[in-house]
Parts: C-alpha cells; structure tokens; sequence
C-alpha cells in the first residue's frame, strides 16, 4: 500500500492530506485538521480533537470544492457541513461526497410534520441568513411550504455579522402572520430565536427553526421549547450504530456526542473503508468505490451515496426542542419522526441534481 | 522620549554619530556578513534547504513533525510578517489593519486569476499592484494621525473592507464562503506548480515552493536593500525622534507613506502568494484577527530585524499547526503525561510567549538569540 | 415619517421610526458602557487598553456564575469534574457584585500591567494588552469551552412589554437603557461633582500640574481603571443576556467600543455617550434602510469624524495622546 | 541657613547635560531672582527644585529648610510648602476658576478619597481661603464659574499664582510672570508678587526680562550654559554692565 501512495506524489506532495473546515465563529482558529495518516494506513488521527469542536455557528464549506478540485484530495460527506443545495447541485464535484442533507430534503421532511400540527392554509414569514445556505434554505422552504398550502407573506435577507436581529424582528407582521421560519444557524440562530421569544412574537406566531444544531441549541437554552426544526443526527437515535457511537464516545470522552461529532467519527469510517475496498489511495479508485455505495451502518438507517450528485440518501430527523427544564447535557430536543428517505429526496434528473456536473475523476 | 530640548542636541549632528558609531562596531568580517550579497545568498541557502529539513531529513524532520506544505505557507506568512516590521519595526507605525493589504491582495489576485490570467506571475503582479495603490490611498488618510489613532484608523479601514467583502460586495467576492473560483495556471506556461521538481523533489519539493522560494528571496533583498538605503536611514531617524527628523528638514510624512506604500505592497505580494497556494481566498483573510496575527509573529519574532518576523511567522505557524496537535504532552522520551488535551492550549501559550517578549525582551526572539550570540562571542573573545 | 435610501422615498410609520431608535439607543448603551471606561482610562492614564474587552468577558461570566448555574460541558471545568457551575443568585445580586469584582480586576490591571508600562510608548500599550486580551479569551476558552451559554434574562423583565405606539417590546432591552442611564449619570456625578472627579479632570489636561499641587495621582490613577473597570463589568452583566455568551464577546464588543471612543472623543464622558448613541443608532437605522451596509456603515462613519474632527466630536486637542 | 539650597547640582535631560555645578541659595523672605537668556538652564533649575521629571538631577543636593529633597517626587515636594507658578500658567483651562482654586485644597482634604495624609510633614501655615483670593483678585471672583480656559492672558496668571497661593506656601517659585503679558497687566503682576512678598512668603522669581526682575527683586543670580556667571544684589547687578551685556543682552 505504501508503494501505491508514493507513486502518487502528484496529488499527495506530503505524508499527510489535510482536510479543513473553516468556522466563522473564529477567524483565527480558522482550521480543524482531520489527518489521514497513511503510513499507519487507516489510523485516523483527528488532529484538533474533534470532540470538541463545535462548530459553533455558519458552518459552510462550500468552499471545500475548491480545495479539492486544485489538490485532488478526496473530500468526503460530513465533512462538507453545509447544507446548502447548491454543494451537491450546480457546485458540485467530483471530488466531495456529502453525508448531510441538504436544504430541500429539510424542508421536505419538516413541511409535512409542520403544517399537520399547525393546520392549513396559514400564511409564514421568513428571515434568512443572506448566504449561500440561508438562501437555499428559504428558498426550498418556500417551495415545499407553498406546495403544501400555505403562502409566504415576504421573506427577508439579513447581512451576516448581525448579532441583533431585534430591527428584523420587529418588521415581523404579528396580525398577519402565523409561522415565522427563522433560516438562522449555529450563534446567529441562537441569537435570532432567543431575541424573537424575547420580543414576544411566539404569542403571535408559530416559530420554527428549519436547521437545528446543537450549539445552538445550548445556547438559545429555553427558546427552543416547542420549535420545530430538523437535525443532521441526535444520539436519542435508537439504532445499532448510533447507540454502539454514542456508548463509545461516552467511554472516551464522558459526555453525549453532538451531531457534528458523529458526523466527523462516521465519515472517516466511510473513507478509510473506501480505501481498504478499493486497495489504494489513489482518489479516483477510492472516488470509484464512494459512488452508489450502499451502507446502513451510521446510524441514519439505510443509505446511498448516490453516485450522479454525490450526495447521500437518508432518513431526515424532524426534532421539536424540549423546555428549559427538560434539557440534559446533550439532550435538547425530542425527535418526533425520523422522516425515511423515500419520502424525500429527489432523482438525478429533477431539483438540485439536474444541475449537477461532477466532472472528470483525473 | 522626545523630552530632549533642541538647545542642546544637533540633531543632524546626532545623526552622523550613529553612522559613526554603526561603523565602528562592525569589524570588516562583519560588514562582509552584513553586505547584501551575503544576506542573499544565506538566505537563498535557508530557503532551499528549509522543506527538507522540515518535512524529510532523516531525525531532524521526524522531531519536527513538519510537512511541505506547511514550509511554503511559513515563507507567505514570512514575507506578510517582514513587510508588516517595515513599518512597526522601522518606522514605529502600528497598524492594525494590514489584513486590507493581504486579504485585499488576495482578492485582487484571486479575481485576476478568473477574469485576466492565470499565469501565477502576473496573479502576484496584480495582487502586489493592488496592495500598494490601497496603501498608498488608506496611507494618505490613516497617516493624518500618529499613534493610537492610526493603530484604530487603520483597524477601521481593515474592517471597513471585510464588511464591505461580506455584504455588499458578495456578488464579486462571494461572500462568507471566500472566493472560490481562482485558477492557478503553470509557471512560465510550462511548470505546474502542484508537480514535483525533477531530480530535486526531495530537496525542494514543487514547483509551487521553488516559486514562493524564489520571491521570498527576492523580498528579502528588496527589504535589506530599502533598510541600508538612505530611505531606511531616515526610516530609523522617524522612529528614534520624529520632531527631530522633521527638525532636519526631512518631510516625515512622505516618508511615512512610502513606508506604508512598501509595507502593503509587500503584505500584497504575500497575500497573492496565499491566493496561489490555497486556491483559495478565505474571507477571514480580510478579518482584523489576520491583523493581529501578523502583529504577533513580527512582535514575536523580534521587530526591529529583517529575520526575526520570519522566524516569528514560522514560529506562529508551528505551533498552530503542529503544537496543536500534540493531544498530550508527555516527559521527552518516556510516556510520562504532564498534560493532557495540550493541543488545546496552543493559542494561550502564544499569547503567554507574546506578553513575556513584550515585557521582557522588546527586541523579540531574534534579538535574544543576537544577545546571546554576542555573549558568546564576547566570552570566547575573553578567553582568548 | 420619511427615509431616503438609494433614492427612494419611503414613508415609514411613526412605530416603525421610534422602534428603531430604541433598537439604536439599547444596542449603542452597551457601547456607551464599555467606552466610558475605555475613554477616562485612555484620557487620565494615556493608557491604550485593548484589554478592557476583556474586562466585559469577565464580567459576563462572572454576571453568568452569579446570577444561574451552568453546566459547563465543553472545557476543562468539566474535565475537573465541575459538572454545574455557579451561585443561581439571581441578577440582582450580579448586579452587585460583578462590577466590584470586575473593580477588583481592574486595579490589579492597574498594578501590574498598566503601572509597568506608562512610560512605554503606546504602542508598547496596545501590542501588551493586546496579548493579554488574547491570554484572558484563551483561559475562558480552556475553563468553560469555545461553545456559547445562554445568559437567561432575570424572569421579572423576560419576554415583551407592551409600550403605547410603538407595540411589544423586548422588556429585558429597556431595562438596558435605564440601567445605563442611571449608571451614566453616577459616573457623571462622580467626575463633576467630587474632588476625585476634580483631580481626573484635571490630570486629564496636565498630570504634571496636578502633582505640582501636591496630589499624588497614583490613587486617582487606580481608582480611574478600577471605575473604568468596574463600568465594563456592568456592561458585561447587562449585555450578556442580549446575545449568547462565549469567550470572543470580549473583543467583539471591543472592537466597536473604541470606535465609540474616537468618535466621541477621548476623556470626555458625554462625548463616550453621543459616541455610543451614533453607533447604535447607525446600527439600527442602516439595518432598516440598508441592511447589507450596516456593518461597514459604522467603520465609515468613525473614519469620517476621524478625518474631519480627530479629536473626536467632543474631545480636545490637548487630552489626544 | 537659608530657605533653600542648591549644592553643585548637576542636571541631564537624557544625555544632555544642562546644569553644571549649580550652587545658590534662597533665603527667607526675600524676593530672589533667576536671570538668564532663553535656553540658559533657568526652567531647569526651577524643575529640578520642584522635584518634575525630566530633567534628572544626577549630582548635588536640593535642601528645602534644611531637609533634602533631591531626590522626592513632586508631591511630596509641593506638600513641604514649595508652589510653582509654571511658565505659560498652566491653570487647567476645562476647569471653572473656582475649581481650579478648589484644586489646590484637594491634596489637604484627608477624608476625600483621593487624598493622603502628609505624614510626618508638618503644616505649619494654611494657604489662603477661597474668600482671601477673591479678595486679593477681585477679577477672579467676578469669574469663578467662567471655564479658566476663556480667562484672559493677566487673569490666567493671578489664577495661576491664587492657585499656588492657596497651598501652604513657604516658596513660591514664578517661572517667567511676565511673558506675554501687556505693559500694565505686567504692572498688576509686579504689585501682586510685591503684596504676596509683603504678607512674608519667599519668592524665586525666574525672568529673561532683567529690568522688570530688578525692579521687584532684592538679590539675583545670572545663569549661563547651565553655570551660575553672577550673584549679588539687584544693585550689584545694575552696576555691573559687563554681566548684563555679556549674559543678559541689556
């Protein structure tokens, strides 16, 4: 396997690939290294303990593509952490994979939970995050939501780098509104949610949060109670892997695991199992053995990793946050379905996926 | 201070005494060593040998834990720190706000490489071209004030640019994601800067290295070249006594700018660099945090010297990259944990080691290590 | 009630324009609270703080330990088998204690940081208590973890109330600026109408002339960043329950903080507030007429009085270091 | 022994060297003057006796009433019952008149929070009263809730002197009175510091304007590139034409 590696010093020019993720919460703390040592062949050593990392707010790396394209370095699903459509549609490449979901599949799995709880025909508002993510999000909210009967009153940007959304909220019109979708993630939804319950708009409106992490979570605290929104991974996940992931975790680091730490665990499963199929590192064989593999061992029961737009096909969970004191370390939300992946999703021809162009494999 | 009253002190009289004395404490050996074929060529040297040392020599490498990529990122950052040091180390100027100078050179190349060339030549050429005209603008405006106001004026335009690359200008630089879509071509049409060096990879490694080698060598030698000119004379005359110098007749303030211009050219060249290197312009490279990165490697690494920001900057660099992901710390040599989770610490440690230059050794690591090497060398020439 | 932006003329009601300038004033108070500090330091001591930040971390976490208790999951607390952390006293209590223990912080800083370097050149200032600034974000981040906390408003001023014209609002936000404005107003009193004040004003101006007339100013001196201190820790309590509460709030606030301090002008008390009233309101409005430019809105206007009026609009010559 | 006295002082401001071996003395209740060219050493000597920083005194020794002072921080030194009237006044112009005079109590006041107690120093007088200065400069009542900044030239430089007058002044030291000032504001000057010598209180008085010092001073000194070159009465002084032509330019 070593001779194999050397004779590709094009595309690893050192011993190490870096696999980065930027976080915008702190600018100089800017990279989480995952390091894929391959002199000890599958060892993962997470560089920056990956416990520990939270990505604390906007978490995208659209830009991953980038990296890989110019460094032919094998980008592979949960890494990529945002969940904006464009990654796996008109941006994608062939060199990333992604684990999550993206914003059409959250919204087609909350639309149907939302909209059976809160009634029909009901008018919503949106603020968004005026990026990539915050703009795929509203847009497949809209599209999903309108689908199912009801109609948006107006949906509006908000600049990133705001940390006071009371302006915005304020704009919010309470009489005529019934749900309000907040497309805020990580800090700026804490931030966002906790300011709207402050104002009082949860008397008026319905809120939910259509993109929930945990971070988020712990620091939007008693705001959440009773908000809607869906979750990448949750360990209250009652299945083999994720209760065998959860356990382990426990044991090493004596707390629940965040979505995102799962996540980052899975994911270098997946890739060091790719490389052990495909008997080399060389990326476009392991690219070779990723593409429409078929794997029921995250925890997410069965899944695809659909080879025209590489993104995997999996059950969505739809999570509703739980009241201030109900809250455990770790446990903020109850899961109230685990929508299956055939009631989402889409085919290779139609939504995210018809822009989709992966490119060559050299 | 400049308490001095001008009764007493001349100053152009002064001025020739430091030349004076300069002469006399370097013998004619150590003018040689001064002399800038010398700096160039010990630099050249340092330059070629550094990846291999870092990244593959037997022992050496192995202690380091260093990697090749890391190597060329040390001299982008190094040629960002040395830049930055012309004007705190030379002029006394802080800046906070050099981050417009990189991340804006970065940007410049970035787009240059979709919309003009992506000859890797040129992309610096832009990139650097860029730089100097914002110094030379936010220069003209920042430079109105001394001190504590243009520490915080030139924090301001710094930031001024990252909200202005976050929002409204997100239709060109793409927002928060950074600027994805630069294309890095070959070098002179012909060599792809990802490619192994034939017959020297194990020395030097890619193509890319040898290119940021070679105009890290070339900075080196622009920068000796503006310190020993009478620019740099006049630059140091700024720092010592401002009054002084304006006393003499000289227009400090044009001085001043042109210190700035080179200053944010130089961050220009290496933000291109760090355009070409990663493919990629993140937006934090416009953040006032890069800014206070800088500030620490020049300050760490000694301001005042030509070296000590590079050291700084790999010392910076080192320990964010590799120090961080030591997960214990352990007695040398035996499994014995002293500290547990020490990768964490790594940002604290940095400030620690800052705070104690600060206070203790003003002129940085590289001073200390001229002290010391003085001191050995006066206690060699004792014995003797 | 009209608003020009990009031309256009909108005509926006009058709950609208009154909701805005009370966004402005409370998000400007905070400003107002951490730049007085900053501004007397800065004008008595010629002291460049870039630490003072800091001093609002502190006091949010210390505002935080006091008034709830935490579980501190992600550092090394936790790790030390510190599962919940802090009194549940209640914010009152916060209140009170914070800022003396934030006064105490201070005069330490003024002991043995700032005291060290006074005769440093200003530079020197900012690069050491840049680096301190660094090393106080760095512990908060080991001991309690990069993640955020949610600061729980005091459950008497929690949710909205519900004013005439302007509708709901943010209950927790105006007691901010009542806070504030009693807060402000003592420190006034404090530097107008006592000898203390007298003394500050004056080594503002001219230090040497004061020494002259035979006042030893290292006390004033103290007491000057103890205040200064002391005021950034009840910005830190009031403000940490606005947003959620992690380590790098200190130089996020900072940052702004000292816009608010040029802009008004070094030393002087009111100018810090018409400095943190500007910003705020600038914030507010620009985020109503033109979201995408809020953010640079604030850097261009501190450029702007900077260029035209660099004492600031009401600091003097003289006090400028 | 006198009231105060130099020994050989030697003063630097960093390298430079500016007083060379200065040795006088004042006694008390006289009015003693300090005469010199512009840049002779005159501000030095009075900054060196009030104890600010620079210049630094490396040689000699300061004695106020027999008691060293050389080497005592300025407060200390103005506690003992020396008051400078600085060159250019310096009242602190943010300040109304009357805060500027309320100033000079401050360091008495024990209970305030800020002041301290003078220790082992004795307060043998008390300076003036706030009604004593209003009564001595009228024009200064007329203005005590006026900021000191809006005073004229003249009324800054009663305030100036009011001020110092309010410590417990043993010594007044008056660093160039008359600079700026028109001809009959000068005379208002001369007639306060002829009244405040009259009430007993010792007067350095440090001029470049030779005559108007000899008119109001008992005894002088002429300094020179930092070295006393004359000492001797105000008679003496007018007398001698060498020195005055040599030293003073008149």
């Amino acid at each position: 396997m070593r001779e194999t590696v050397d004779d590709d010093t094009e595309s690893f020019t050192d011993a190490r690939a870096e696999l980065q993720i930027h976080r915008n919460s702190d600018p100089v703390n800017l990279r989480l290294r995952l390091r894929y040592d391959y002199a000890g062949t599958r060892q993962t050593d997470s560089g920056a303990d990956t416990s520990d990392f939270d990505p604390a707010d906007r978490t995208t790396v659209s830009t991953e593509a980038d990296f890989v394209v110019n460094d032919r370095v094998v980008f592979i699903g949960g890494i990529g952490l945002t969940h904006a459509d464009d990654t796996n549609g008109s941006d994608c490449v062939r060199y990333s994979f992604r684990e999550v979901f993206n914003t059409t599949m959250s919204a087609q799995a909350l639309a149907p939970v939302v909209t059976d709880e809160y009634g029909d025909d009901l008018s919503f508002y949106q603020l968004y995050a005026d990026y990539n993510w915050g703009q795929s999000q509203q847009e497949s909210m809209n599209t999903y939501f309108t689908e199912a009967g009801w109609s948006q009153i107006d949906s509006v940007a908000t600049p990133l780098g705001t940390s006071d959304f009371s302006s915005f909220l304020s704009q919010v019109p309470r009489d005529e509104a019934d749900v309000l979708f907040l497309n805020h993630y990580g800090l700026d939804g804490a931030n966002s949610l906790s300011q709207a319950i402050d104002r009082g708009l949860n008397e008026d409106v319905e809120i939910v949060m259509p993109l929930y992490n945990r971070p988020m979570a712990q620091a939007a605290s008693g705001a959440i109670d009773g908000v809607f929104g869906t979750a990448a991974w949750d360990s209250q996940i009652d299945n083999e892997p994720s209760n065998q992931f959860t356990q382990a975790f426990q044991d090493e680091y004596d707390r629940i695991p965040s979505g995102v730490a799962q996540l980052a665990y899975a994911q270098t499963l997946q890739y060091a199992a790719a490389v052990e199929r495909a008997g080399t590192f060389y990326p476009p064989e392991v690219i070779r053995q990723l593409e429409d593999y078929e794997y029921d061992n995250i925890g997410m029961g069965p899944e695809t990793m659909r080879a025209c737009d590489h993104q995997a096909h999996r059950a969505v969970p739809v999570v509703r946050g739980l009241p201030e004191d109900e809250q455990e370390q770790g446990q903020f939300f109850e899961i109230v379905e685990l929508t299956p992946r055939d009631e989402i999703g889409y085919g290779c021809d139609e939504g995210p996926a018809a822009e989709c162009d992966l490119g060559p494999y050299e | 201070m400049s308490d001095e009253p001008t009764e007493t002190a001349d100053a152009a009289e002064d001025g020739g005494a430091v030349v004076e004395r300069t002469r006399r404490r370097f013998p004619s050996w150590s003018r040689a060593v001064e002399s800038e074929w010398f700096v160039v060529g010990a630099t050249t040297v340092a330059v070629a040998l550094f990846p291999w040392l870092f990244a593959r020599a037997p022992v050496v490498s192995d202690l380091l834990n260093g990697y090749q990529d890391l190597a060329s990122l040390i001299l982008i950052w190094g040629i960002f720190a040395m830049g930055f040091n012309l004007l705190l180390g030379y002029t006394g100027l802080l800046s906070f706000g050099h981050a417009a100078f990189w991340g804006g050179a970065a940007y410049a190349a970035g787009l240059f490489s979709t919309q003009v060339s992506s000859s890797p030549l040129l992309i610096v050429a832009a990139g650097t071209v860029f730089a100097a005209l914002l110094a030379w603008v936010l220069g003209f405006v920042a430079l109105r004030r001394g001190g504590i106001y243009f520490a915080i004026l030139t924090l301001a335009f710094g930031q001024m640019m990252y909200y202005m690359a976050l929002s409204p200008l997100s239709g060109i630089t793409n927002g928060e994601n950074g600027y994805t879509d630069v294309e890095v071509g070959q070098l002179f049409g012909s060599f792809h800067l990802r490619y192994p060096v034939p017959g020297l990879d194990w020395l030097l490694g890619t193509w890319q290295y040898v290119f940021v080698g070679a105009i890290t060598v070339l900075c080196v030698a622009l920068a000796y070249r503006v310190l020993n000119s009478p620019y740099g004379m006049v630059f140091r005359a700024i720092r010592e006594n401002e009054q002084r110098a304006e006393f003499v007749g000289l227009n400090v303030w044009r001085y001043k700018l042109m210190a700035f211009i080179i200053s944010g050219s130089l961050a220009g060249v290496a933000g291109s660099l760090f355009t070409i290197h990663g493919s990629y312009v993140p937006l934090e490279s416009l953040y006032w945090t890069t800014s206070g990165e800088v500030v620490i490697m020049a300050v760490l690494g000694g301001v005042g010297s030509l070296f000590g920001p590079i050291l700084g900057a790999g010392l910076y660099l080192y320990v964010e990259n590799i120090t961080s992901g030591i997960r214990e710390l352990t007695v040398p040599l035996t499994d014995v944990v002293l500290l547990d989770g020490f990768g964490a610490y790594w940002h604290l440690i940095l400030g620690l080691v800052f705070v104690a230059v600060i206070v203790l050794f003003p002129r940085g690591i590289w001073g200390l290590f001229r002290d010391v090497a003085a001191g050995i060398r006066r206690l060699g020439g004792g014995r003797r | 009630m009209f608003l020009v932006a990009d031309g256009v003329v909108l005509v926006v009601a009058l709950d609208r324009v009154i909701t805005i300038l009370l966004n402005g004033l409370q998000q400007g108070a905070i400003y107002v609270l951490v730049a007085i500090g900053l501004s007397i330091i800065l004008g008595t001591l010629k002291f460049v703080n870039f630490a003072h930040g800091a001093l609002y971390l502190i006091g949010t976490y210390a505002g935080l330990l006091v008034t709830l208790q935490i579980q501190p999951t992600g550092g090394r607390l936790a790790d030390w088998g510190y599962a919940t952390l802090g009194l549940g006293w209640g914010f009152l209590a916060a209140l009170v204690i914070v800022p003396v223990v934030v006064f105490v912080v201070g005069l330490l800083m003024e002991r043995f940081v700032a005291r060290p370097f006074y005769d440093r050149p200003d530079t020197d200032q900012i690069l050491l208590t840049f680096g301190l600034a660094i090393v106080v974000q760095e512990v908060f981040k080991i001991l309690f973890g990069g993640q955020s906390y949610n600061f729980a408003r005091p459950a008497w001023a929690s949710g909205p109330v519900h004013l005439p014209v302007v509708g709901a609002f943010p209950e927790w936000r105006l007691y901010v600026i009542g806070i504030t404005a009693v807060v402000v107003v003592l420190v006034y009193a404090l530097i107008e109408y006592t000898d203390f004040g007298l003394v500050v004003r004056a080594g503002t101006r001219d230090a040497e002339m004061v020494q002259l007339l035979g006042i030893k100013l290292s006390r004033p001196y103290l007491m000057v960043f103890g205040v200064g201190a002391a005021l950034a820790g009840v910005a830190g309590v009031v403000g940490g329950p606005l947003y959620a509460v992690n380590p790098n709030i200190g130089t996020e606030v900072l940052v702004p903080s000292f816009l608010v301090v040029v802009i008004g002008g070094v030393g002087s008390i009111t100018g810090a507030v018409l400095g943190g009233i500007l910003i705020g309101e600038t914030l507010a409005i620009l985020v109503a007429v033109a979201p995408q430019w809020s953010q640079v809105g604030i850097y261009l206007l501190a450029a702007i009085v900077l260029l035209a009026r660099p004492q600031g609009l009401l600091g003097t010559e003289e006090v400028a270091p | 022994m006198s009231l105060l006295e130099l020994t050989d002082v030697d003063a630097f401001y960093g390298e430079s060297h500016i007083l060379r071996d200065v040795t006088m003395g004042v006694e008390e209740g006289e009015v003693c003057a300090l005469l010199g060219r512009n840049g002779a050493g005159k501000t030095t000597t009075l900054r060196s006796i009030s104890g600010t920083r620079p210049p630094e005194v490396r040689a000699g020794r300061i004695s106020f009433k027999g008691e060293d002072v050389t080497a005592m921080a300025p407060e200390d030194i103005s506690a003992r019952g020396i008051s400078l009237v600085p060159e250019e006044r310096r009242i602190f112009p943010n300040l109304t008149v009357a805060e500027n005079l309320h100033i000079a109590e401050v360091s008495e006041n024990r209970s305030n929070t800020v002041g301290r107690s003078l220790g082992q120093v004795q307060v043998e007088h008390v300076g003036m009263t706030t009604e004593q200065v209003y009564e001595e400069f009228p024009r200064l009542g007329e203005r005590k809730t006026q900021k000191a900044g809006t005073l004229s030239g003249g009324e800054q430089q009663m305030l100036a002197i009011a001020r110092a007058l309010k410590q417990n002044t043993d010594l007044l030291l008056l660093d160039e009175p008359y600079e700026g000032l028109a001809p009959q504001i000068i005379a208002d000057v001369e007639d306060a510091i002829r009244r405040i010598s009259e009430s007993g209180t010792t007067i350095l008085l440090v001029e470049q304007n030779a005559i108007a010092a000899m008119d109001i001073s008992e005894r002088c000194y002429v300094i020179d590139q930092g070295s006393i070159v004359f000492e001797g009465t105000a008679d003496e002084l007018r007398d001698d034409d060498d020195t005055r032509d040599r030293y003073l330019g008149v």
